[in-house]
């Protein structure tokens, strides 16, 4: 496939691993946190982790939008579809998710929740033209990449006056997110790993362009290398981010040029900005309430807004005490640390954030990562 | 008075604009004409003929039975490459030669549900008839059932195979042992994403047709390829695909595995599918290929006895089996890194992130 | 992660919509969200919207790169 | 780093609470977790314990095989006197019986509804496992799909049964030859009526319970007291009721008959039942019972040992063979007169005219 | 079971078939017709027809609700489920009757309609209930026997103010339809067969009493015997006939004292009287328009009546036109005389009314009696 | 037929409802219809209604007339 398999080319990436192996001074330690699931999935799924020095250590950022998702909002998806009887569509990564009671949308839809896998904003759209007599819910989940689709459903949501569509708004903010782990004051309770610099988002950066990740470079002196998804892009960035040590740089370089601009998305950063304003604050799991982290749906479509349409309380649930997240998302610890790890938390069930999604860190290191903790038996 | 009563007269069913109603499964006249006039007509053999509610079966001296049955839930039912139908066929006669067994018989249960064209039954019977005779193992007995509207999705199909294997054949999931080697028969992920390309809102334009086939001729050739005993395991990578299958082995014959990714092929069109919707091949459903776990000495003249049959030409060696208490697969990536293959958990759904 | 892959479009449809393709598989998405998109461009297509094009001097240049640092290496 | 990767766990499921969800028919990790905590534990037997996806049989010498399957819909799922689990044990095991043969070995495929009651289905498997073991048949191969809500009604359950008979035994319903008795093993209609008092709307109060039942020692008394060849058809009265079976006979042996209404047993309670609902007895299905058509000489000595059968204490002689190129069974009434006894037409409605 | 087996009494029947055999003067041709399904039914069932002897003919009246049904008033109903997708609950007894288009209300549940089957028409109502959101429909059909029953439920409707179900009333009455037999202009047409005297109905003589037949009786100067539908109740009244005949009398007795009174059941009368009112006229299949033989909802319950409240265009749908029901009702005519019987119409496939219900004449004969028509072998 | 059959009354519940057994069956119809019906009447019950009462003494004779009819044929 164009585009693609050249960037997972094997020979080329134990070329780069020696390179970055020999640029990486033996008597230092690189701390480097990807902020992206895509990247943590990468790392796991390709094997990256093998051919990166021992001195070179991923820390695994809360990137992905299913993992960061509260229970609670889960919660008011299912309350939508079993009590006021709507029609919920969301994205199949959600509908797995533990919530509360014992519930997840899937086991929902066990007990007679119309609950519906989409593939595209547009179908929630379809299906609520299709059932006009039916309240359908979109559940909206999704960083900075998928908030445009959600924009432009709304907007023909209201050009067609569509009344029975509406939209449950989880849409976050990367910025803010990245900037909450450097600056929490939960840094202090468990203490904090020194990081590096990040690797930065590769689709998110799409749409917002590299320039939001400036300020960072220049008011926490961290190094932010814009990565592809791709094994070789994460390969390079990890090469770029050394060489910005090495040489005392605090930049935003961007890896991914082939896609992301400065500027980004023009386009749908105005579709964006139409329908959708900054919250004062949203919960993200396993970090908490995060200021300004978040989007809601302006006044102006409130008619779509299932929060403004339905009576929804929103009830902070909160994971397993023992649950280590908190520490793990800030690289003070692994998940084979916590107690809970591939026992009473699996991706079957889990206990927290890290454990939800393929892209969260101890679910990463469940699937795909377990057997470094054993010595590789290849013969009898 | 006549002297000669009119013989009982049934206006024949219509097969352009008719459909399944509750009557079909209610065991009276109207059940036994569908019998009659679509699944003995289709399926027709000498044992169905018999006209009793079993069949009446002859098996060659001297072997083991080997018994295996599927439930066929399918949607959509039609699909490119095959319907459940032939679907219905497969997937059990393959159940039966994943044992070593020549299959020789199957049976043939429906729920049918109330309103089901019959223009669409009688085309998936007709499938059903010619799979089964194109892998010369007839339907021999049945049964149908009709659900209301609303409790059933067109029709399923439960099929049950029995099969003879030689006394001295031995071939289970339990037998692998570190050291033997693990072929697979061709590329993976077809059946699934073909099925998946016909899903309303996922559907996606694709030339991929499902891969379904009876593989037990390709068994066949494999076991006479090395002596009783070489080949210790077959399974074939159904629901929850290759790595699904790959770590029921390990777990029954608590072992572990290494995978070399660049041995297993996977078409262009599976990956692209994949890649579109988030989807991991390894995971992905097969209906026409199979896994073999054979001891490393006859490894070779297996898997060039695959390759020598259409069904195999594509088969390779994918790895090799370990000793490892946590019967982990592992798998060394194309890209020179390692990883867990694990079982699929859930259901494979199309991710956005 | 937010899954985002390269296709190229195939064809341009009716209201903002598209045909892309990738590895022989064909899917219609929206183009909504790239106006500027042509009929051969490789576009980032992700929940069904193209979000973004991808720009093959870049792309070439990139895997130049790949190949010289991991050349560099080899000496 | 641990030296040591913790074991892939699975929390139990939880069978007080817990539904049937997708994941569970998805061939992945719950799945296996459904075969392994359920149906491997309640129908625990070697041959299921062999883990494949099939089962490898021993069958005596000498035999011929009949194989036999029936698929199970029932509404409600509970009745009086059973389950669908029971039911498809008995349902199955009858039909390989009525051939004269000794059943060996079950398949139960399972086709889920996604949200049923993980208890119900536990409470199901263990009447299934029940009625396995009391039958000394057990069930050493499955399949199970979960289909979507509204889509299933709760469970379906196809079972396959396979069994042995001498080679020169024949029985079939187109044995049945001018001059041969027809013998019935008891009371008629009470699976069917059991069932119908339980369904919302008809709902009655009664303490009728289903005959449900394996008939395959019954048979097996009832070959023993005659020569080869003495019974000629044995066949179970279940949908369509014994109307039906007995036309599907005449039919397939191209013969009449003439039944006597008052050697027809029914139990008042079904009786009543059929008065208040419109329905006629000879329509109704039953689970327990058997029709068996017996050559004139033999036929007092199966007849006895027939009535010194449990399931056999209440069988009489019904009727007799007849030459008749319609077919016609025909009977004369307690009453009197004489009338057809035709096919069962559609379903049996309750009427109120 | 008391107070039916001993009406069954195999012994007894011989006894009273010999009574008739040596009352019934050799001489003469008694032809009685049985107005009733339900002496249809019984005589055919238990063999009755066997204990008669030779010149005692029994003529099948058109007393059978299903079967006269018009197939036009099945297409209202199968209308109302499928193209105004209102719930229609009916009687078992109609489900199967071959409607407009190859459809029955079976086979139109099987293309989707939501046609369900009660016991009684207390069920509709809670059926609306549980539907709040449906418009729910009983095609209500029968005779006087039936009709209160749907006035009880249509009261009960008012009361509860329940808006959304209704009654397709097809409620007919047994009087008129045995007046028009005798009377009406086809009966130039076919010839008629003389008729000896009535058998007249058990249980619509519950509800309206015996005196209704009285004018039968002096106007026509035929015999009427109200008779149980139980075999011994049939042949005591055919005896009873044979003796009217024989005596020369033409009154109306009544053989069924156990349960029918001259009165008839006051309070299901006046349930009936303040709910339904005289129809101009009304279709019978295989009779055709009959004037003033069933029956309508009053305007003071028109928001219950499925007429009122739906368009529901009523389309005449004539019979096969070989079919020879007319000929056969008015006992001209025999089934084996027709010829579609046992070809093109059967019971699984009707073509005329008198096939429709196993108590129509054809297809009791079908049923029951089709072995009649070859001599009997009881063995080889 | 308008199929109707007499059962006992074996209890009577609100509502002018009572249960009615026949055969050993039991049921629960309404007594609307028949407001006299009393505990042991027989009624005649048709789509879940009694629509009337069977009197018994003329169920008696009735049998008894059957009895008669039929022995006059003997003699
Ligand atoms: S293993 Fe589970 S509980 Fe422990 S830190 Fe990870 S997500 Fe939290
Ligand atoms: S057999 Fe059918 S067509 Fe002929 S008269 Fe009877 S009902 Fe009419
Ligand atoms: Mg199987
Ligand atoms: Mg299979
Ligand atoms: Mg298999
Ligand atoms: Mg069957
Ligand atoms: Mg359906
Ligand atoms: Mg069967
Ligand atoms: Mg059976
Ligand atoms: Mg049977
Ligand atoms: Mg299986
Ligand atoms: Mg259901």
């Amino acid at each position: 496939m164009k585009h693609i398999d050249a960037y997972r080319n094997g020979d080329l990436a134990r070329g780069l691993a020696a390179t970055i192996a020999a640029e990486a001074k033996p008597e230092r330690q690189y701390n480097f946190m990807e902020f992206c699931g895509g990247h943590t999935h990468a790392l796991a799924r390709y094997g990256i982790v093998d051919l990166l020095p021992a001195n070179v250590r991923m820390v695994h950022g809360p990137g992905c939008p299913v993992c960061v998702l509260p229970i609670g909002r889960i919660d008011m998806a299912i309350a939508l579809a079993l009590e006021h009887t709507a029609i919920v569509c969301t994205y199949g990564d959600v509908l797995r998710v533990p919530a509360s009671a014992g519930l997840s949308m899937q086991k929902a839809k066990a007990r007679g929740a119309d609950i519906r896998m989409v593939y595209s904003p547009a179908d929630v759209l379809q299906i609520a033209r299709n059932n006009p007599s039916r309240e359908v819910v979109f559940l909206a989940i999704g960083f900075e990449t998928t908030t445009p689709p959600t924009a432009l459903v709304i907007q023909q949501a209201q050009r067609e006056n569509l009344p029975n569509f509406s939209v449950l708004c989880c849409h976050v903010l990367t910025p803010s997110a990245i900037g909450h782990i450097l600056t929490s004051p939960e840094v202090a309770e468990w203490g904090t790993l020194p990081l590096d610099g990040f690797v930065g988002p590769a689709h998110v950066s799409i749409i917002i362009g590299s320039a939001p990740y400036e300020p960072f470079a220049t008011q926490f002196n961290k190094p932010v290398v814009i990565s592809g998804f791709e094994p070789l892009d994460v390969m390079q960035s990890i090469l770029m981010l050394v060489r910005q040590v090495n040489t005392g740089r605090a930049e935003v370089e961007n890896q991914f040029t082939r896609v992301v601009t400065r500027e980004g998305n023009r386009a749908a950063q105005a579709v964006c900005e139409q329908v959708f304003e900054l919250r004062d604050s949203f919960e993200w799991r396993g970090l908490g309430e995060v200021a300004h982290s978040a989007l809601q749906i302006r006044p102006a479509y409130a008619a779509w807004d299932a929060e403004k349409k339905f009576t929804l309380p929103y009830l902070r649930v909160p994971d397993h005490k023992q649950c280590d997240c908190g520490a793990i998302l800030r690289g003070v610890k692994r998940p084979t640390d916590c107690k809970l790890f591939a026992t009473v938390c699996t991706p079957d069930n889990p206990m927290g954030s890290c454990m939800v999604s393929s892209e969260g860190s101890c679910a990463a290191h469940y699937t795909y990562g377990r057997f470094r903790d054993i010595p590789l038996v290849t013969h009898p | 008075m006549n002297t000669t009563a009119k013989a009982s007269y049934q206006r024949p069913l219509d097969f352009k604009r008719g459909r399944i109603d509750m009557n079909h499964g209610a065991g009276g006249r109207q059940a036994a004409q569908l019998i009659e006039e679509l699944f003995v007509q289709a399926l027709d053999n000498p044992y169905l003929r018999q006209g009793n509610d079993g069949a009446l079966l002859d098996i060659p001296a001297g072997h083991r039975l080997v018994m295996a049955t599927d439930a066929h839930v399918i949607s959509p039912l039609f699909f490119p490459g095959g319907d459940i139908g032939s679907l219905s066929v497969h997937g059990t006669l393959n159940d039966v030669a994943m044992l070593g067994a020549r299959p020789l018989y199957l049976s043939a249960s429906f729920v049918l549900e109330e309103g089901f064209a019959l223009a669409d039954l009688q085309r998936i019977v007709a499938s059903m008839a010619h799979a089964s005779r194109e892998a010369g193992v007839p339907v021999v007995t049945g049964d149908t059932k009709v659900v209301e509207r609303g409790k059933g999705d067109g029709v399923y199909i439960s099929t049950t195979g029995i099969g003879v294997v030689p006394l001295d054949c031995h071939i289970s999931g339990a037998n692998a042992k570190p050291g033997d080697v693990v072929l697979l028969s061709g590329s993976i992920g077809e059946h699934g994403m073909a099925v998946l390309s016909q899903r309303e809102s996922l559907a996606f334009g694709t030339t991929l047709v499902s891969d379904s086939a009876a593989l037990h001729t390709l068994v066949a050739a494999m076991l006479a390829a090395a002596p009783n005993g070489a080949v210790r395991t077959l399974r074939d990578p159904t629901r929850g695909g290759l790595a699904t299958t790959l770590n029921e082995i390990t777990r029954q014959s608590a072992v572990g595995m290494h995978l070399q990714e660049d041995a297993i092929a996977v078409l262009p069109q599976v990956a692209g599918a994949c890649e579109l919707l988030g989807l991991d091949p390894l995971y992905i459903a097969n209906e026409g290929k199979l896994v073999a776990v054979v001891d490393a000495p006859h490894a070779a003249s297996v898997l060039a006895a695959m390759q020598a049959h259409p069904l195999g030409h594509a088969a390779s060696q994918i790895g090799v089996v370990t000793a490892d208490p946590h019967h982990f697969v592992q798998m060394s990536t194309r890209f020179g890194g390692r990883r867990v293959v694990d079982w699929l958990s859930g259901e494979p759904l199309p991710r956005i992130c | 992660m937010c899954l985002a892959l390269p296709a190229r479009i195939t064809r341009l449809l009716d209201d903002s919509m598209a045909e892309v393709e990738l590895g022989g598989v064909l899917k219609t998405i929206s183009v909504a969200l790239a106006p500027e998109a042509q009929l051969g461009d490789y576009v980032i297509v992700h929940v069904g919207h193209a979000i973004g094009l991808l720009d093959e001097d870049e792309a070439r240049a990139t895997l130049a790169l790949f190949a010289e640092l991991a050349q560099h290496e080899a000496h």
